[in-house]
């Protein structure tokens, strides 16, 4: 138990999937000027990443791991190699079939959630979080927590870069810097905020 | 007439548009704005404005920060010398070692700052003269100077220029500085060599500080007890540590200042103290281990390490703490609970306090714009 | 974009410089920052990506008129998936250690903007040697920015370049230390921001629309 | 009768606050119409320059609605038309009749308070409108002329509003006592509400003069307590309250004169205040006044501000007093820099702050009209929603409408800013927040009402 929680700080605090793997960047730049469709694009990347974090630990632990096809019979195929393109292809389906079910049961969520999950399928946090957990050999109750971890560090990350760009309308940002520039220059800054929580010990 | 005011009189065409000087605009209205406060009339209503200033704003800061400075300089000769020398040759002694670093802070900030401003067409802020002193004294007296230098002008242009100077920055500029060398340069920022000047009189591993003590098995009060941090001690004191960090008394005494005549805000500094108070104690009784600083209680987290120092001039920094008062609240709250947190259970950064309000800084904006949301809620429309 | 008037060579040169990907299109910065640590990883980095941009441009341009819209995306994802499983399989071979340093970051290719951006904006609608050209230069220009980063940071970080120590030991007995900070991801973002910066303040480059 | 809670107001004790009892002046040689600074009005001129004026004849009309319209204050020849920015018409100068006592006036006929009783609420409009008194009275957020003839959820009259250079309530109450009751009634008519306040202090005067009983709530004793905005915020219960309106006390006593007896009131209780020649007290004298004719001669280095020293605006000394406004305040406004300004103990320096010794001081302080500092960037401090009357936090609306976004602002409560100009008094940044908000209103406003 403690170490799942130990985990899952780990995966929002210490190795933020954006601060300091640099993963969904493109989004947290481009949504980021919005409070609200920040909020919202953060509640999407958790739901998705809690939920492809275990179904692609499903299957590469069922089909694509060397020795893990010895359920058909097949125990001496390796078919990790296979794995960018099966994750690829889970994250793109799961996306869009928790788009059709909750548009089929749940309205309202879905013109929460909705217009931001097509964006997700190419967020590189989704498919890095995939990635990690195959490097990292999570077990599945792992995988789970580690995915919901990687999408609340991710939201924090751009909830508070979306606050911190509403209060620098005030700033007056030299012209060259501007934009994409100072962007950067605050993820710098919020990683090395971020690292107080680096060599932390539950 | 007074003469100075001649002297600039005199100057003043050159530094105008078009004279050949006017590029530097900026450096000469600061050197003059600073003799003389300018009274131009008011063009709009209201017609009558209040005597403060930022420049006494931020004059105050200063003077809160003088005796901070002044034991911080004396500190640092009684640790070289033990304590076995006059007060003036302990003073002098560390006032050889502070000073340089100082001057360095104020002139190398200074030069980053005037070059913006002249650059970029500002003015030279009165903002700089808090963060070139505050900076020093959150530093170990065995810094090397060009460190400093560079700490320093990391903090005036990541983090404050870039985003158009003294109000207009995120993070407290200080810290910001101060961060960057903890994380560049681990070496001369902690450990337990870097707290007292090399004497040849001290045994320089007796130079750690109180929050590097316990590990060791029994009580952790005692133990730092044992280690020559008494409570007066760290209260008062005449200990190893960052230059200004170590006397929680007269930081505290500073913070008291600053609340009476309102230039820093006493939500933010109670608010601190609460934080650190509730969570040290909630601690104590929550199983853990007994010798770390895990379970030290209230009084040792309030009085050592440089918590004082942080919530009574960093944390109070208005531009990068939340604008309303229930924001300064928590985030005061919350600097509290991340300091005590980080000495808990964070070995690797004992000394959380800065890091905390960084952390705070960044998410100063996100508590505004919570408490904005509640606070526009609770009116009567009127659109 | 319209490439109407543009020579093959202009095609080729802009993605490195005027239009540089990273800098210009805000695009592919994702994995643009986690391998800059060294140089070497940063150079093996950019040549995958170089690589792929280049094939998957060259074949997505070859299949243009084959491809039907509305399944364009997949199409194009399948194909630079493929090659970036081809790239991930000769990496392990020939550079074992270079590939466990790279780490995840060689698959993340496939949801690099950049790749699947040049496809959608330039393959699709051009011959294949001018796609090629482009997606070369793109992943070109990529590579620039990443080994710049890298330059900076291991240099500064470690006082290494391609992992030789450059520092004089004289310096470090001086009292000159390695900036930490350059190692960390922190590191990454204000060498990136001002890297950007210097490119903005530098003529002839067109700056960003805000 | 009920006490407002105390809200946030200017606590600091201040000079030449005037004293005594209204002295008469004698009849000055010019009075002039001044339409005031209401930002929206659009003006169409009804006379020439040169041509014979009664009291009473039109001058001016609203284009907005030409049944508007502004009465002459005086008798005689038009002067001079004095225009500003744009040629929008300022005062309107008329060099009165030499013989004060056959200064031509017109008669309207009077209305007796039951006539006033048994007319609809539209026919008092119209007779408003042309008799010159619908510009007097405005209506919130805008503070603009009623546009629409509906009834006011509220009117709010008050008697005072806290400053202490504005006339004392009891000195123009005095021998005008019916008059007011007149003017309630007609408010009553327009208003489902009708407020009064006085400040505590004003109380025990107004007692002696029988209105004690009109005043349904009672302010606190300083500024900006008794502004008709702060004072619709303290009591409002639902958003249809805020399209309240709000009449000088001084214009409803004239409402109720002209209406109760059919003739022009041309006499109004003004407060000299501030370093003038002459008492800072109060004096009586014709609406329209030359403010030279009211403060006496100025002194080099001085400057006078017309309408509060927190609203009004700086006036030079042939300018006339406008509509509605009866306070002229003198101040010094030396223009020269302070030595070592900021380092100074400041034992006589006024301050809300307590960064100067004057806040240990017990005596009162002076004001002047210089800036006392270099504009900055804000700094964030807080000090200005410490000071806003009806709570709002204007650092944030003001950085908030510097990106021209009008939402936020208004979510905000930007339409509940009076514009005391506290919080421009107190900002150390010497930002002027009152103006920037007060632009920010003026930009809803054409958004909304004149799209």
């Amino acid at each position: 138990m403690t170490d799942l929680l130990s985990l899952f700080i780990n995966s929002v605090f210490i190795g933020n999937i954006l601060l300091s793997y640099f993963l969904g960047m493109c989004s947290f730049i481009a949504v980021s000027n919005n409070i609200e469709t920040s909020v919202g694009l953060g509640f999407a990347v958790i739901f998705v990443l809690t939920i492809t974090a275990p179904a692609n630990w499903a299957i590469y632990h069922y089909l694509l791991a060397p020795g893990a096809l010895s359920w058909a019979g097949l125990g001496h195929l390796d078919l990790s190699f296979l794995k960018y393109i099966t994750f690829i292809a889970v994250i793109a389906a799961i996306v869009q079939a928790v788009e059709m079910i909750i548009d089929r049961y749940s309205p309202v969520l879905y013109s929460a959630l909705g217009v931001f999950l097509p964006l997700i399928a190419v967020n590189c946090a989704i498919l890095g979080t995939a990635l990690f957990m195959v490097e990292r050999e999570y077990t599945l109750m792992e995988s789970i927590v580690f995915g919901a971890g990687s999408g609340t560090g991710w939201m924090l990350a751009i909830v508070a870069m979306a606050t911190i760009k509403k209060k620098m309308r005030y700033a007056d940002v030299p012209d060259g810097l501007d934009g994409f520039g100072i962007t950067m220059i605050v993820g710098g800054l919020m990683a090395m905020a971020f690292m107080m929580f680096s060599g932390i010990t539950l | 007439m007074n003469p100075l005011r001649k002297v600039f009189e005199k100057t003043d065409p050159y530094f105008k548009p078009p004279g050949q000087l006017s590029r530097f605009k900026g450096i000469y209205t600061a050197t003059r704005t600073f003799f003389f406060l300018p009274s131009k009339v008011t063009g709009m209503a209201p017609h009558v404005r209040d005597h403060i200033d930022l420049k006494r704003f931020m004059s105050f800061v200063i003077l809160a920060l003088l005796p901070v400075t002044l034991f911080g300089m004396f500190n640092v000769g009684y640790q070289y010398h033990n304590g076995a020398a006059g007060v003036f040759e302990m003073f002098y002694t560390g006032a050889r070692h502070v000073l340089p670093i100082i001057v360095v802070s104020y002139g190398v900030g200074f030069f980053w700052e005037i070059l913006f401003a002249t650059l970029r067409g500002h003015e030279v802020t009165e903002g700089f003269l808090v963060t070139g002193l505050l900076l020093p004294l959150t530093l170990p007296p065995t810094i090397p100077l060009w460190q400093v230098a560079l700490g320093i002008s990391f903090g005036v242009v990541m983090g404050k220029e870039v985003f158009g100077g003294t109000g207009r920055n995120l993070l407290n500029p200080a810290l910001t500085a101060r961060a960057f060398l903890f994380f560049s340069y681990p070496v001369s920022m902690s450990g337990n060599g870097v707290w007292r000047l090399p004497s040849p009189t001290v045994d320089a591993v007796g130079g750690a500080t109180a929050l590097s003590v316990g590990g060791t098995g029994g009580r952790i009060q005692e133990m730092v007890v044992d280690a020559g941090f008494s409570l007066e001690r760290l209260f008062f004191g005449l200990h190893p540590g960052s230059i200004g960090e170590t006397s929680a008394f007269l930081c505290f005494l500073g913070a008291l200042f600053l609340m009476v005549t309102r230039v820093a805000s006493f939500r933010i500094i109670i608010g601190g103290i609460v934080g650190v108070v509730v969570t040290a104690w909630g601690f104590l009784y929550l199983p853990g281990p007994t010798d770390t600083w895990f379970s030290a209680g209230p009084l040792f987290h309030l009085f050592s390490g440089g918590f004082a120092l942080g919530i009574s001039f960093m944390a109070t920094d208005p531009v990068s703490a939340p604008g309303t008062d229930s924001g300064r609240w928590i985030y005061g709250f919350l600097i509290g609970f991340f300091t005590v947190l980080l000495r808990a259970v964070n070995p690797a950064y004992v000394e959380g306090v800065m890091l905390s309000i960084l952390f705070m800084n960044i998410f100063a904006p996100l508590i505004d714009h919570i408490s904005l949301k509640i606070t526009a809620g609770r009116r009567i429309p009127n659109v | 974009m319209s490439n109407g008037n543009l020579t093959l060579k202009e095609t080729f040169f802009r993605g490195i410089w005027k239009e540089n990907p990273v800098a210009y299109q805000v695009l592919g910065i994702c994995s643009a920052l986690a391998v800059t640590v060294q140089m070497k990883t940063a150079i093996v980095m950019g040549i995958a990506l170089t690589l792929v941009t280049g094939a998957s441009n060259l074949i997505i341009s070859l299949l243009r008129k084959q491809i039907p819209p509305t399944i364009r995306i997949i199409v194009e994802l399948t194909v630079i998936a493929s090659l970036v499983i081809v790239i991930d399989q000769v990496l392990q071979a020939f550079l074992y250690d270079i590939s466990k340093q790279l780490s995840v970051f060689v698959g993340l290719i496939i949801t690099n903007c950049i790749v699947l951006g040049r496809a959608e904006a330039f393959a699709l609608a051009n011959p294949p040697l001018p796609s090629l050209l482009d997606g070369l230069g793109n992943g070109l220009g990529y590579s620039l920015v990443l080994v710049a980063v890298a330059v900076v940071r291991e240099l500064l970080g470690s006082g290494k370049l391609m992992g030789i120590a450059v520092v004089p030991q004289v310096w470090l007995e001086a009292g000159y230390a390695h900036m930490g900070l350059m190692t960390l991801a922190p590191g990454a973002f204000f060498i990136i921001g001002l890297l950007v910066w210097l490119k903005n303040s530098l003529p002839g480059a067109s700056h960003e629309q805000k | 009768m009920k006490p407002l809670k105390p809200g946030k107001t200017f606590q600091s004790k201040i000079n030449g606050v005037p004293q005594g009892q209204a002295t008469l002046l004698e009849r000055p040689k010019t009075v002039a119409l001044v339409p005031g600074a209401s930002p929206f009005v659009k003006l169409k001129l009804l006379v020439g320059e040169n041509d014979t004026v009664s009291v009473g004849t039109p001058l001016l009309q609203d284009k907005r609605d030409p049944k508007v319209l502004f009465l002459s204050p005086g008798g005689g020849r038009v002067a001079a038309i004095r225009r500003g920015a744009r040629r929008v018409v300022q005062e309107v100068v008329i060099d009165l009749a030499d013989d004060g006592a056959h200064e031509p006036a017109l008669s309207f006929a009077p209305i007796s308070p039951k006539a006033l009783k048994a007319m609809s609420r539209m026919e008092v409009v119209n007779v408003l409108k042309l008799r010159g008194i619908w510009p007097l009275i405005r209506q919130f957020p805008f503070m603009d002329i009623p546009q629409e003839s509906n009834g006011f959820p509220m009117a709010v009259v008050s008697l005072h509003s806290g400053e202490r250079f504005n006339p004392v309530p009891s000195l123009f109450l005095k021998d005008q006592q019916a008059a007011f009751l007149h003017g309630l009634t007609v408010l009553q008519n327009l208003a489902d509400r009708v407020v009064v306040t006085a400040p505590r202090s004003a109380m025990a005067p107004l007692k002696a003069l029988g209105l004690a009983e009109q005043v349904t709530h009672v302010v606190q004793d300083a500024y900006p307590a008794g502004d008709p905005g702060v004072i619709l915020y303290q009591i409002r219960k639902s958003a249809a309250e805020n399209a309240s309106c709000t009449m000088d006390p001084q214009e409803l006593i004239a409402m109720g004169h002209l209406l109760s007896t059919g003739n022009v009131q041309c006499r109004r209780i003004y407060a000299v205040s501030g370093t003038p020649t002459r008492p800072a007290s109060h004096y009586q004298t014709r609406t329209g006044t030359p403010v030279s004719h009211l403060v006496g001669p100025l002194k080099q280095g001085k400057g006078i501000v017309t309408g509060g020293v927190f609203t009004g605006t700086i006036t030079s000394g042939d300018a006339h007093m406008g509509m509605g406004i009866t306070t002229a305040t003198v101040l010094d406004g030396v223009d020269t820099d302070a030595f070592f300004g900021f380092a100074w103990p400041g034992r006589r320096l006024l301050s809300e702050s307590r960064t100067f010794l004057s806040c240990l001081e017990s005596g009162s302080l002076g004001m002047d009209v210089t800036l006392h500092g270099e504009e900055r960037a804000c700094i964030n401090c807080g000090w200005c929603d410490k000071k806003c009357p009806v709570d709002l936090l204007p650092q944030f609306i003001m950085k908030a409408a510097s990106t021209g976004e009008m939402e936020e602002p208004l979510a905000l409560g930007l339409l509940d800013c009076t514009g005391c100009g506290l919080c421009t008094f107190v900002c150390p940044s010497k930002i002027d927040l009152a103006g920037i908000l007060a632009l920010s209103k003026q930009t809803c406003y054409r958004e909304r009402v004149m799209p």
